[in-house]
């Protein structure tokens, strides 16, 4: 026993009177994912500060890879555990599982495409020191010297084991601090493009400000919901409130603000407004990311707060997610439709597509939980694969996101089209593809609670988005090529494994869904 | 029966072949097609070869089965087989296919200086969508059947969009969101027959023998039904929900409108007879008026917009439209001459229309692709063959009696007749406004003095005619002697309206009571 | 009112006043300073309900820590900096002030709906069951809330790298030493020294008039740039200068 | 006016014949159609190469139709009258539910004598056309489409049921579409086509009607299965089957309303009118309402409208065709003229059919050399076919001539020419039922007489009229022998069946037969229609042989005006269908593109428009986002709070 | 004195922060109103903690106050590179995201 533990044994015992200190009983094996990454994270930083600047790239691209794949053995390996741990804080059952080894997966690909320096001439994604001023003289030298921005990688994995613990926390507080360690990488890393850096910092700064805003309302929520229910552990809020029915309206408002900060991370409208803004402003490679591993994330905790906290509330809190689903949809489908960005016109879609996972949500059954979750995940692969196409066409000025540069774009590179077309498609939902499984999954549940209007909104919803998918489509393929039309760059192994993967799964996905509903089926249920 | 996967074999035929002519290098175009039109032809012979196996006296409702499960989480399983209503469409899509590509065989070419799309891509497209045409009219499972619905888009939205006119991009776009509107709709209403069937039985399921039959209310059964009906509708198209078709129509390559009109959207009507009415009688019965109705509107408003239509593609497709009016009106009297009608209809129709489109093809492509009436005058003179199957084709799309579309269609107005004579009656009138319309097409193309521009002009080549011949031979000896397809729809026909409780009406003479069936 | 409820209304009120002086305020060291005044007091009121730890903690990290964070932050912005209190954005005020009132109405609808009649429990039961109010925290956080501690070390990390990889203003070059300076300076063949001051003569002071250099011509470097460029350069009166040198003569 | 209720028919109906199957020569009948087919196969799907051998390939197959359908007549006649109705069936053609149609002929007394009408005069006109059509180009195509008519006609006669019938029926209908716009080439050739091919369609919808009322009604389109149950079906039924029949036969026949068609059918080649548009398409019509007798016999109003439209129809031809100057339309009047005598006739019931039928033999006779003699004028005239450019021919083309003397003899009338039997039975017939339906019919006769005389005397007597660069000469015997064929049966052929060939007693056991009770004696109905025919002719004979025939048609009289426009037909369908059908296909393709697909078209400028408006309000202000999160708050809060509430 | 005033007054000052943040233009004081928002809640816990008898809401609040200060950290930093570039912290001005 060394000296420091005696101490601390010291300490405790001056302080404990009548009850004994006891540490609670944590199974670590059971956070083992959570722990894996946050821990490869603190060696992240330690590479940092300790290791020589040209060996940080390579140990960095190691660890993550490493540390993620670990990670995600480790999700495995505790298929089928139903439990909680760390007090009851968190949650090891079915869908903090799924949804942590989905992050994992997808994060292993943003890791690849943030990890990729072939298709940007002058290095990776990310400014080569983010601290020089846009424009100076340092700025050049440093690019010129080919220094890369390294501390992207412990921030990376900070907010990978945020978002591992964010959908797993079953009390309110570890869900704010996941919240927190989650978004505030996500917050720097979007700042940190390497070219148009004037829109990175913009997104930076709105991302940060409203998503801090955002977490005081979710606060907020958790504090009137604490001060009604005693505790913020969620089963316990749930006894509560089958327990004692009165001073209702303060846990109505509680709920409320809690949904706020919570629909503001899904992007819900009307808490949607950052999404276009950041996802067009943010490095390609972190937009990517984030689109596809926040949303999970982010449901997960939804549906733990709804269905875990509030399941018997049920009948407070559909009709208002009915009309902020409907919202949604309509709303994200609608504005894509005259948007001329692709990375602001995908963002718009992922706020449609957030209403449609929110369908899945209002069936309020483990049919809709699974069907939400399948979503999440083809809508995972495919948007990576979208961003990660994006990032591949280019033009002098670096990627090329205005829409009219994708102009015959079918032509020049077929295979990138089509593959880009395939994301589309499986965005809007054709057969065959990942999206319409995930469509289906989620319409069916319901349908079977019920909501057929809703699913009749949906599907116009759906029309309306698939202009715009099919637009970008018949920009590809149905028009000639120009001087304007941008190039695809030759990417490094980094982009191509994550590309094929997202095509891959999508397809697969499309076609053989099987072994995922059976997956998820079995995975449908929180522990309480 | 023999336990070779028929129907699997034909789907993936074509498929491995667009596989194999999609990776063929770009500089070898004719080799392509050489290999498309093999693997075409491959098809069409083991149709013929699955067709002769095929018996026409069997009680199963249908042969060829297969099936696999799927997603067993929600009841979807792999399952594919045909009744003679299937047979004969799967046998449609894979004759038309090689005539198509017969036909198309320089349609992509001349174009590949302006930009477009490449020829192997076009008969790859084809192919493709020829596998998904069999497996559209083969799917006994309707998840698998709503797939192939959706999947059908994607070819020929290419097809349309990557091979056309001018305005193809926006007659592709136009084409697709409405299919999209069918198609989601349709979604939702299968999703609702799913859950319905999960409540009724306990366990959901997609397949169409389990659905079939099903006690549903006659709320839900409307609701649901409306759903697959409109996509329906959209797809074959009914008025008014057409204003597609002349626009794909009038952009697309002739070879791409056959595929399109003469198979694609025969996938509508025979949804109707394969899902609407037997999954849903008591809402087929309480919508028929309605339909019926728009039948007739169609009949009426297709062949009269297509009287003083100027282009011929246009106005082929207001013929179409007209046509399958007709069809559609006989799905919905629910007689058997009217259902069996029906199908034999759709064949005809896609037989007379590959014709039309085809001849009308070579002609434009004689004169820069100009499909204006304008433009044309006095072809008769030079070139007569020509002239002499377009002709061909516009007594077959009149339904001349004698060939298989006057079968259908007297078959149909026999068998609306026979259940509301009024509506019979009135749809009989159409017969003339198609004789009027078709033949001043011919009249002022084909007749009176040779138009400048067309001087010198050739005839069908031995390739064109090679194209045109199976399809006038087929017309014509369907038409004398359509026992062959008669022999096999007729029992599928019986059955279907065993399932769906109807019964013809008696004739007047045998009964002094009322002259009405029961559709119940 | 007993003693607890002059604190409330002394303490809230000033909680309150400040709030709204850190919204109110022009300029922004105002707002800061306002809302350090909010923060002791809301401080006070922590001690008040029962939570002295809290309460210090409060003064220690947020007016301690967090407030000279952000006032560290004004003096690298520009301390007087000040806003315009014109609205640009149409409806923004407006709006802001509807929403805001209803968003008070229903949290205090809600809050008074709930808790009007509730009773309170106090702590003096929970305090006591550790010992201590500082020893019952302790022991939730490190038993019930010990992972959420733990994940904080990443939040307080993350914090770190990210003021280093943003604001830790790298250069490429390394500061030169003074010595380094004064060589470059000396080395690279620009005039060492000071300039030569414009002309100051007896009758003339003025910087537009030249300095002369011993052989009577002027120095063009004695008079500022721009006059120059203006070609506002007072003319050299020789006579006047002659008459300098005369008295000048020894 | 004329009283229908007063008749009773049962009496004169026929017994059913008990249809024999097919042995011997009989077993032949799909041949008689398959000949023709066969040849229209070769010839139009040959090619070229046929050019040469082609047409006497044609005139081979339809003469060896003849030459089987004479031995049938043979074959026939040694059998016992209740032993002629033969019946072939190949295949089950249609066939669903309780609908079945057989691909089956049925020959009997009434198809026999149509078979050797079309075969017969099908060869002479074939042979007739080697020589008309020798310089055309397309002769091949020529043939091929006369053999394509002649197989439709058979298959139209030969049928055993309505829908076979109706093939054939659209059949002779495409072969006549064919045919008058063989040259196509001349725009008005061509719109004469589709004129007839559309006029006919109107007729068409009449029959599809008809055999689907019959198929409700009894359950079968079967001649023997209908005929057999046409006691037990309601009267109301019958007349709605039988006026829809008429509306076919109208349609087919160029009877009144849907006459105006056969007028600008005369643009086809004029062998083409000789054998289709006189001798048989047209009276398909007439075959029609015969065969379906036994309808006609249980419904007395359809048959009533029967005599009506062939009335009205006998003075619109006879008019038209005094007016016309232009020698194949003055005949072609005639021509809708005398089918209006046979219509007229297959009203009255059982005393007409037979007699309906005998003239429709001799009219397609002599009808039939009326337009050939029409055409071998014309062929010397350089196709010149204005009767004002004609006159005194009858010394430059003796043998046409003599035998169109013959033809017009027949046609107005005169004994013991055939067509003097043949009419004055129907006369004879008509005054039994009324007065006045014979008195018109007479009258009618006196002004065949008047146009047929005017057309001879404008033709071969007066003045030669020719135009500068034409040499009249006689055809060549190719031509002529059919001609005279043609004039010896004009002559001999009405007493050869009456006399000989007893054609009541032939017919009756298909159509029934009963003896005309007239209340006037046939000598007085004889003496009375001769009278009107010579005055008449004296008539015409002064008008146009005397008087000098000016070259110019003068202007005439309101009557001749109309006449010569056709009576107003086409301005009629012009403005009562034509031109409103146009108005509305370019009204509906406005609605089309406007409403229908406006609202189409416009729903989706409304989503993109409303896309363009919803994106103002992300206006990159950072507050403003901040501001729509707190009103979303406070819409989360209240929607809560609310459904709570509620 | 009934602790409910405490959270009233809490839900002044958590509405005060936002609207705060509305109408405020300065990047750094729309900042500060976000983190009174914070301590508002803050309050509402304290509060809270003492009407329930347990201190759990101490508990939170202390984490908030660990959570803010890094909130704090990193927002700084970002204010201050956006001042760097544009030499201005007004949350107005970087506007080129929008639409």
């Amino acid at each position: 026993m060394t000296a420091a533990s005696m101490s601390v044994q010291a300490l405790v015992g001056r302080f404990a009177t009548d009850t004994p200190f006891e540490l609670p009983v944590i199974d670590y094996r059971l956070l083992m994912p959570i722990l894996i990454i946050l821990g490869a994270g603190v060696v992240s930083v330690v590479i940092e500060a300790f290791a020589p600047r040209r060996a940080r790239r390579p140990l960095q691209l190691i660890l993550v890879l490493g540390s993620l794949v670990a990670a995600f053995i480790a999700v495995v390996g505790l298929a089928g555990t139903q439990t909680t741990t760390a007090a009851g804080s968190i949650a090891v059952d079915g869908p903090a599982l799924v949804m942590q080894g989905a992050i994992l997966v997808i994060a292993l690909l943003g890791g690849l495409l943030m990890a990729e320096r072939m298709v940007d001439p002058s290095g990776d994604a990310f400014a080569p020191r983010a601290s020089a001023l846009p424009g100076s003289d340092d700025e050049r030298q440093f690019a010129a010297r080919g220094y890369l921005q390294t501390e992207v990688w412990p921030l990376f994995l900070f907010a990978v084991g945020g978002m591992l613990l964010f959908p797993a926390s079953n009390d309110l507080l570890i869900m704010f601090v996941a919240l927190e360690v989650m978004s505030l990488p996500l917050y720097l890393l979007a700042g940190l493009a390497r070219r148009r850096r004037l829109l990175s910092q913009e997104a930076a700064m709105k991302y940060f400000l409203l998503g801090a805003f955002s977490s005081a309302f979710f606060l907020y929520g958790a504090a009137l919901i604490y001060g009604y229910a005693g505790s913020v552990d969620l089963p316990v809020i749930a006894a509560q409130l089958s327990g004692k029915p009165s001073e209702s309206a303060i846990v109505l408002i509680g709920l409320g603000m809690l949904l706020v900060g919570l629909l503001f991370k899904i992007g819900a409208v009307p808490f949607h407004q950052w999404t276009p803004d950041v996802y067009q402003g943010a490095p390609t490679a972190v937009t990517g990311f984030m689109a596809a591993t926040v949303k999970i994330a982010a449901f997960g905790a939804l549906f733990r707060v709804l269905y875990v906290a509030f399941g018997g509330m049920r009948w407070d809190w559909a009709p208002m997610m009915w009309i902020v689903a409907i919202l949604t949809m309509l709303i994200g489908s609608i504005i894509a439709i005259t948007q001329t960005d692709i990375k602001r016109m995908l963002a718009y879609s992922s706020i449609a597509q957030a209403g449609f996972i929110l369908v899945g949500l209002i069936a309020a059954s483990p049919a809709g939980l699974a069907g939400a979750m399948f979503y999440l995940i083809a809508y995972g692969f495919t948007t990576i694969g979208a961003f990660a196409v994006i990032t591949m066409v280019r033009d002098g000025n670096g990627e090329a996101t205005h829409l009219s540069k994708w102009a015959g774009l079918g032509k020049k590179s077929p295979l990138v089209a089509t593959l880009f077309s395939v994301f589309m498609l499986s965005l809007a939902g054709i057969p065959l593809t990942s999206g319409f499984i995930g469509k289906f999954s989620v319409f069916t549940a319901a349908i079977e609670a019920g909501a057929g209007w809703l699913v009749i909104v949906a599907v116009v919803a759906s029309l309306i988005a698939a202009f715009f998918y099919v637009r970008v489509i018949v920009l590809m393929f149905f028009s000639e090529p120009n001087d304007q039309t941008a190039t695809v760059a030759i990417p490094s192994v980094f982009t191509t494994i994550a590309l094929a993967a997202a095509a891959t799964i999508t397809i697969v996905l499309g076609i053989v869904p099987q072994p995922l509903i059976e997956l998820l089926a079995n995975a449908d249920v929180f522990v309480r | 029966m023999n336990t070779f996967p028929w129907l699997t074999a034909l789907g993936v035929l074509p498929l491995v072949g667009s596989i194999i002519v999609a990776l063929l290098p770009k500089s070898r175009p004719s080799l392509a097609k050489q290999l498309a039109l093999l693997i075409a032809l491959a098809t069409l012979g083991l149709t013929i070869a699955m067709a002769l196996q095929f018996d026409g006296g069997s009680a199963e409702p249908f042969q060829f089965t297969e099936s696999y499960s799927w997603i067993p989480a929600f009841g979807i399983s792999y399952s594919v087989g045909v009744d003679g209503i299937g047979l004969v469409l799967v046998a449609l899509a894979a004759t038309l296919v090689p005539v198509v590509i017969l036909a198309g065989w320089n349609d992509v070419e001349g174009d590949s200086s302006k930009g477009s799309g490449s020829v192997k891509g076009y008969f790859a497209l084809i192919l493709v969508l020829e596998t998904l045409m069999i497996g559209v009219f083969s799917a006994t499972d309707l998840f698998l059947f709503y797939v192939f619905f959706e999947a059908m888009l994607i070819p020929v939205y290419f097809m349309i969009g990557r091979f056309g006119g001018p305005q193809r991009a926006y007659a592709a776009v136009k084409f697709l969101l409405y299919s999209l509107v069918g198609g989601l709709l349709m979604l939702a209403a299968l999703i609702g027959l799913y859950v319905v069937s999960a409540n009724l039985t306990g366990t959901g399921t997609f397949d169409y023998l389990s659905l079939v039959g099903l006690d549903i209310d006659p709320m839900t059964q409307r609701l649901l039904f409306a759903g697959f009906f409109i996509a329906f509708a959209i797809k074959a198209p009914l008025w008014p929900f057409h204003t597609w078709l002349p626009d794909a129509a009038a952009q697309s390559k002739p070879g791409t409108a056959v595929l399109l009109i003469g198979v694609l959207d025969k996938v509508g009507t025979f949804g109707m007879i394969r899902y609407c009415l037997p999954i849903f009688p008591a809402a087929s019965v309480w919508y028929a008026p309605v339909i019926i109705a728009m039948a007739l509107i169609g009949i009426f408003y297709g062949a009269f917009v297509a009287l003083s239509q100027q282009d011929m593609k246009r106005l082929f497709a207001y013929s179409s439209m007209s046509h399958f009016g007709f069809i559609a009106l006989g799905i919905f009297v629910f007689t058997t001459i009217g259902e069996s009608g029906s199908v034999v209809y759709m064949v005809a129709h896609g037989l007379s229309t590959a014709a039309l489109f085809l001849t009308a093809g070579f002609l434009m492509q004689r004169r820069g692709g100009s499909s204006m009436l304008g433009d044309y005058s006095g072809v008769n003179k030079a070139a007569p063959v020509l002239a002499g199957f377009f002709l061909f084709a516009a007594l077959s799309s009149l339904a001349l009696p004698g060939l298989v579309s006057f079968v259908g269609e007297f078959m149909v107005l026999l068998g609306a007749f026979q259940r509301y004579m009024f509506v019979g009656a009135l749809a009989t009138l159409g017969i003339v406004i198609t004789a009027a319309y078709v033949l001043r097409v011919y009249q002022k193309s084909m007749t009176g003095p040779l138009a400048s521009g067309l001087e010198g002009m050739a005839d069908l080549k031995g390739r064109e005619i090679a194209a045109l011949v199976p399809i006038a031979l087929l017309t014509l000896v369907l038409g004398v002697f359509p026992a062959p397809i008669l022999n096999v729809i007729n029992p599928a026909v019986n059955q279907l309206m065993t399932t769906i409780g109807a019964t013809d009406p008696p004739t007047t003479l045998t009964t002094s009571t009322s002259a009405e069936g029961t559709l119940q | 009112m007993n003693g607890e409820a002059w604190v409330f209304w002394i303490s809230g009120g000033f909680a309150v006043i400040g709030a709204l002086g850190l919204v109110l305020s022009r300029k922004a060291v105002h707002s800061a300073l306002w809302v350090a005044f909010t923060m002791i007091n809301l401080a006070i009121l922590y001690v008040a309900n029962a939570a002295p730890f809290l309460g210090m903690v409060q003064v220690i990290v947020y007016t301690g820590a967090v407030m000279m964070l952000f006032l560290f932050v004004l003096m690298v912005v520009g301390v007087d900096s000040s806003d315009s209190l014109i609205e640009t954005l149409k409806g923004q005020r407006l709006l802001a002030i509807v929403f805001g009132l209803g968003l008070a109405g229903l949290l205090v609808f809600g809050i008074g709906n709930g808790l009007m009649n509730a009773g309170s429990v106090g702590l003096d039961e929970a305090n006591a069951a550790d010992g201590g109010n500082v020893q019952g925290i302790a022991r939730l956080i490190f038993t019930d809330y010990l992972i959420a501690f733990e994940a904080t070390s990443a939040l307080l990390i993350t914090a770190a790298l990210g003021a280093m990889v943003l604001a830790h203003r790298e250069r490429w070059t390394a500061r030169a030493s003074q010595e380094e300076l004064s060589k470059q300076r000396f080395l690279s063949g620009v005039h060492p020294g000071n300039l030569p001051t414009p002309g100051v003569y007896a009758r003339h002071n003025a910087v537009d008039t030249p300095a002369l250099l011993p052989d009577g011509s002027i120095s063009l470097e004695s008079i500022p740039r721009p006059l120059e460029a203006r070609g506002d350069i007072r003319a050299i009166d020789h006579h006047e200068v002659n008459e300098v040198k005369e008295i000048d003569a020894p | 006016m004329i009283n229908a209720g007063a008749v009773v028919w049962a009496e004169g109906a026929p017994v059913l014949q008990e249809v024999m199957p097919a042995t011997g020569v009989f077993s032949l009948i799909w041949l008689l159609i398959a000949l023709p087919l066969f040849g229209a196969a070769v010839l139009l799907l040959g090619g070229r190469h046929t050019n040469k051998w082609g047409p006497y390939l044609g005139v081979l197959t339809v003469f060896g139709s003849a030459v089987i359908a004479v031995l049938m007549l043979l074959g026939l006649m040694a059998r016992g009258a209740e032993e002629r109705s033969i019946g072939q069936s190949l295949f089950t053609w249609v066939f669903a539910g309780r609908f079945e149609v057989n691909m089956a002929f049925q020959l009997d007394q009434l198809s026999l004598v149509f078979v050797l009408l079309i075969t017969i005069v099908g060869t002479l006109i074939h042979i007739y056309s080697l020589g008309y059509m020798s310089h055309d180009p397309d002769k091949r195509k020529f043939f091929g489409y006369l053999n394509l008519f002649v197989g439709a006609m058979l298959l139209l006669v030969l049928a055993n049921n309505y829908l076979l019938l109706y093939v054939g029926w659209e059949g002779v209908g495409l072969a006549s579409y064919l045919l008058i716009g063989f040259w196509q080439i001349k725009p008005t050739a061509a719109a004469a086509a589709k004129k007839a091919f559309i006029i006919n369609r109107v007729g068409d919808v009449g029959l599809s009607i008809a055999i689907m009322v019959i198929f409700v009604t009894f359950g079968s389109v079967t001649f023997s299965d209908v005929f057999g149950q046409a006691g037990s079906a309601n009267e109301g039924t019958l007349t709605a089957i039988g006026l829809l029949l008429l509306l076919a036969a109208a349609g087919k026949s160029a009877q009144f309303p849907l006459q105006a068609w056969l007028l600008d059918a005369m643009e086809g080649p004029t062998p083409v009118s000789a054998l289709i548009h006189a001798a048989t398409m047209v009276t398909a019509g007439v075959y029609l309402i015969a065969r379906s007798n036994a309808i006609y016999d249980r419904a007395v109003w359809a048959a009533t409208a029967v005599v009506v439209v062939g009335l009205i129809t006998i003075f619109m031809g006879a008019i038209i065709g005094s007016a016309k100057d232009d020698i194949k339309k003055s005949l072609a009047g005639s021509t809708m003229s005398q089918i209006g005598y046979m219509i007229m006739a297959v009203g009255l019931g059982p005393i007409g059919y037979v007699f309906a039928i005998f003239h429709l033999l001799t009219h397609g006779v002599f009808k039939a050399g009326l337009f050939l003699g029409a055409g071998s004028v014309m062929h010397g005239m350089k196709d010149q076919v204005n009767m004002r450019r004609y006159g005194a021919l009858r010394a430059a083309m003796v043998v046409t001539f003599v035998t169109f003397m013959a033809g017009y003899l027949a046609i107005i009338g005169i004994p013991p020419f055939s067509g003097f039997w043949s009419k004055d039975e129907i006369i004879h017939a008509a005054f039994e039922r009324s007065p006045i339906i014979g008195g018109l019919a007479i009258l009618a006769a006196g002004i065949t007489g008047f146009y047929m005389t005017r057309m001879v005397a404008m033709t071969f007597f007066g003045k030669a009229r020719w135009e500068d660069d034409v040499h009249p000469h006689e055809s060549p015997a190719v031509m002529t022998i059919p001609l005279i064929i043609l004039a010896i049966g004009s002559t001999f052929l009405g007493m050869a069946l009456l006399f000989w060939g007893n054609i009541e007693t032939w017919l009756e056991p298909v159509v029934g037969f009963a003896t005309a009770k007239s209340p006037i004696s046939t000598t007085t109905t004889i003496a009375l229609s001769l009278a009107f025919v010579i005055v008449g002719a004296v008539i015409g004979w002064i008008s146009y042989a005397r008087r000098e025939v000016p070259i110019v048609a003068p202007r005439g009289s309101w009557l001749t005006r109309a006449a010569r426009q056709d009576l107003y037909g086409d301005a009629v369908n012009e403005s009562l269908v034509v031109r409103p059908s146009f108005l509305l296909s370019r009204v509906l393709i406005w609605f089309d593109s406007r409403v229908v697909d406006g609202i189409v078209n416009g729903s989706a400028a409304i989503v993109g428009g409303s896309s363009g408006r919803l994106r103002r309000y992300q206006s990159g202000f950072a507050r403003s986002y901040a501001l729509s999160m707190v009103g979303g708050a406070v819409f989360v809060l209240l929607a809560l709070v609310l459904v709570r509430l509620s | 004195m009934n602790p409910s005033n405490y959270v009233i007054l809490s839900a002044v000052l958590f509405t005060i922060g936002a609207v705060g943040v509305l109408v405020r233009r300065n990047a750094i004081i729309v900042f500060m109103c976000v983190e009174l928002m914070l301590n508002a809640a803050n309050l509402a816990f304290v509060a809270f903690a003492r009407m329930n008898g347990n201190l759990d809401g101490q508990v939170v609040a202390f984490f908030v106050m660990v959570v803010a200060a890094s909130e704090v950290v990193v927002g700084l930093a970002i204010i201050v590179t956006i001042f760097r570039t544009r030499r201005s912290a007004s949350i107005d001005e970087p506007n080129l995201l929008k639409y």
